[in-house]
């Protein structure tokens, strides 16, 4: 165990070295981004963004930025050796048909049976928006959620039931948050790995002993 | 039939009050803002637009909401940093929104194109956006029914058009494009270029002429 | 009205003049393959082939012979200026999303209400085979038939019922026989023009009279 | 996962008695000669097919089927004038034959690939290709209720490989190939060569390498 809760970058470091070489992976807007800072090229994982690219590489910086190379965030980006691009029915027929092997995405709350609610926080007045989160979460081959484990009120984000509208029921497999790394399967939640925290202490703040 | 060589202005004499206009685009990327001012210009109204976000900033799509022109928007994604205007207009009731998931919103639109009146998604199930819509299982995994959406007009952004009409696209700026064009009952392009026909490889064509009824040379800067 | 019945060949020189410049034409394979001896490169007709072709052109000869470039009959072809290759499922959605104006087909039999039966001559002992004519029977925005109007026994192919299965129902706009060209729409049938036999007797031998 | 780059022998090895396994091709055109001849070889049985034709002389499909290796097929166009191994065992009874319109078949290959369970079609309704199937009127229009069509392995003829997996295809031999590369759970594409990353335009990839398992290079004669 370690002594410290981990920062959104030892989360990531974390969240990359757990992609098996050789994977097509799909990292979700905000956090998870994160990730792409440590997958090294060696590792020949090829990034899938879902607005129409394979083989995205990093941010585009300075003289690189070209306005019709984006991400899923908008964000220019650059393009490696062996990217394509495709449209958005091509492009989602990917994620759907489960040719994804990896998602991340971030979270509001995920379930104790793996449901995940990340594309509405709940709050009436907020202007609903989805873009390729349900399809993400439905499709990929294996979904990995990157979140805080406890909201900013020290509630858990891991919870027996959601409250906020669901992005896709049973779809997450794995936790990697600030304080543990949980999986997620039909035989309920596994604590692999704690970090500042006991399992047991853990397993109170989420309501679990 | 063939593809015109014409201006934005006529092109846009196919979109009356009332039309269903999709825009390509994601984000800027794509968005076709040549069309669009001129669809601004021309003052049509209570549009129904199909476009995966609702506009960013001032310009193109945040254009054509500010100047109240659409009635109802179909998207994906509208809630950005920068789309103040779309915000405003739905939270004082004054714009109707139809939420779809991007795929969903992607395979409909190909669906229109390809004559398929509908198809069964998992994407959706159990969430808000499939209430009221019918479910199936379908080899144990619960699918939603979606139907495939009619398109009058669709305004798409290409890089460069041979004069047949066959276009070419550019990096992530492609996205919707080529879907929505095939969705059309009148597709128009508009492209930094038109090239000899002959000049585009044939292997390489992305949208093929069939699919385009107008082509609008209009020397767009593209990206960098 | 001419004094003779029609050749194959003038049959398929009359489809060709009634096809709009700049049209977008698939030709079936058999009788309708003649007509693209009569389309002219002035007229801007681009021919789709649905094995993966807009663009075609005509039969290859000596070295032009390609074998990864041939036709929906598998007789090799050549590519014009502006052609384009697709896999099936575009080449399919071009069909059944409507984007071909005029489609030509053969026929076995066509009913008096435009329901074609082309794909099986209803014999049991045949293997069936449809490949893409029910999609393009179903799928195109004008279906024109080319056939001989009587069978080999004198019976009429435009007939009350069809008796061969059917391969799309109400879907013939128009039929180019030798004997006549018939347009076919939901107020009924009409004769638009006879070859080498009165309209009356026409009418007779089809069991309109 | 990444694309492994074998022999056909090697790639062949997926394919297990019962296997339902997807051959590109239109007639001879885009058949996967060398892979096919692999799975001759391996002697695997009981094969579901799925093919646009039911082979032609001797090579190809059709060897494989006067092998005995195959129970079902499913075609749209079986009967040609070189299909003699075919007609002979389908009227002695020794092959069952599921027969698809060509755009449904396509359709439902590319569902399968796209994780669309089933699809709304207009084409085959009120023939005898739609006995026993729900039909569903939509906008004024009957349609014929088509599910995805699982695939074990997809055996494609393609025409340049990068070393990435990322493949290029040549003219109509491209019919079939992407997607059955989408559709299979193991998909191998025989080129005639393979390029360095980075060699083939990323704007005209055709099949991007996430849906390619394994190349075999095999100096295929393509066309001319």
């Amino acid at each position: 165990m370690a002594s410290e809760p981990l920062t959104k970058s030892e989360i990531a470091k974390l969240v990359a070295n757990d992609i098996p070489s050789g994977s097509y992976v799909n990292l979700g807007i905000g956090l998870p981004t994160l990730v792409s800072n440590f997958i090294t090229p060696d590792s020949d994982i090829i990034l899938h963004t879902e607005n129409g690219m394979l083989g995205m590489g990093p941010e585009a910086l300075g003289d690189e930025i070209d306005l019709e190379l984006i991400n899923a965030g908008k964000i220019p980006v650059t393009e490696l050796l062996g990217a394509s691009y495709f449209h958005q029915a091509d492009s989602f027929a990917m994620i759907r048909g489960g040719h994804i092997d990896i998602c991340v995405l971030g979270a509001f709350q995920v379930s104790l049976a793996g449901d995940l609610a990340n594309w509405h926080a709940g709050d009436p007045n907020d202007i609903p928006s989805v873009g390729g989160a349900m399809d993400l979460a439905s499709g990929a081959a294996k979904m990995f959620v990157m979140m805080t484990l406890f909201d900013k009120s020290g509630k858990s984000k891991l919870i027996k039931e959601c409250t906020a509208p669901l992005t896709a029921v049973k779809c997450v497999n794995r936790i990697y948050s600030d304080m543990a790394i949980i999986e997620i399967s039909a035989g309920g939640i596994e604590v692999l790995e704690v970090f500042g925290i006991s399992e047991g202490e853990l397993l109170d703040r989420i309501g679990m002993n | 039939m063939a593809a015109s060589f014409i201006s934005a202005a006529e092109a846009i004499s196919q979109v009356t009050d009332g039309s269903t206009v999709a825009l390509s685009g994601f984000g800027l990327a794509g968005q076709p803002l040549h069309l669009i001012d001129a669809l601004c210009d021309s003052g049509v109204s209570n549009l129904t637009i199909i476009a995966n976000n609702a506009g960013n900033g001032e310009t193109g799509l945040a254009r054509l909401l500010g100047n109240k022109q659409v009635a109802k928007i179909l998207c994906s994604f509208p809630r950005q940093q920068d789309s103040q205007i779309f915000d405003e207009l739905y939270r004082s009731g004054k714009i109707e929104l139809e939420l779809v998931p991007q795929g969903t919103l992607a395979e409909r639109i190909r669906a229109q194109g390809a004559g398929i009146g509908a198809f069964y998604t998992p994407t959706g199930v159990g969430t808000q956006l499939a209430i009221g819509k019918e479910v199936r299982t379908i080899n144990g995994v619960d699918q939603v029914l979606e139907f495939a959406t009619e398109v009058d007009v669709a305004l798409v952004h290409g890089h460069i058009a041979d004069q047949q009409g066959n276009v070419v696209y550019r990096k992530t700026a492609r996205n919707f494009g080529p879907i929505m064009a095939s969705a059309a009952r009148y597709s128009v392009i508009e492209v930094s270029r038109v090239v000899p026909t002959g000049d585009l490889d044939p292997e390489s064509i992305v949208t093929p002429s069939i699919f385009v009824n107008a082509v609008v040379e209009c020397g767009v800067n593209h990206g960098k």
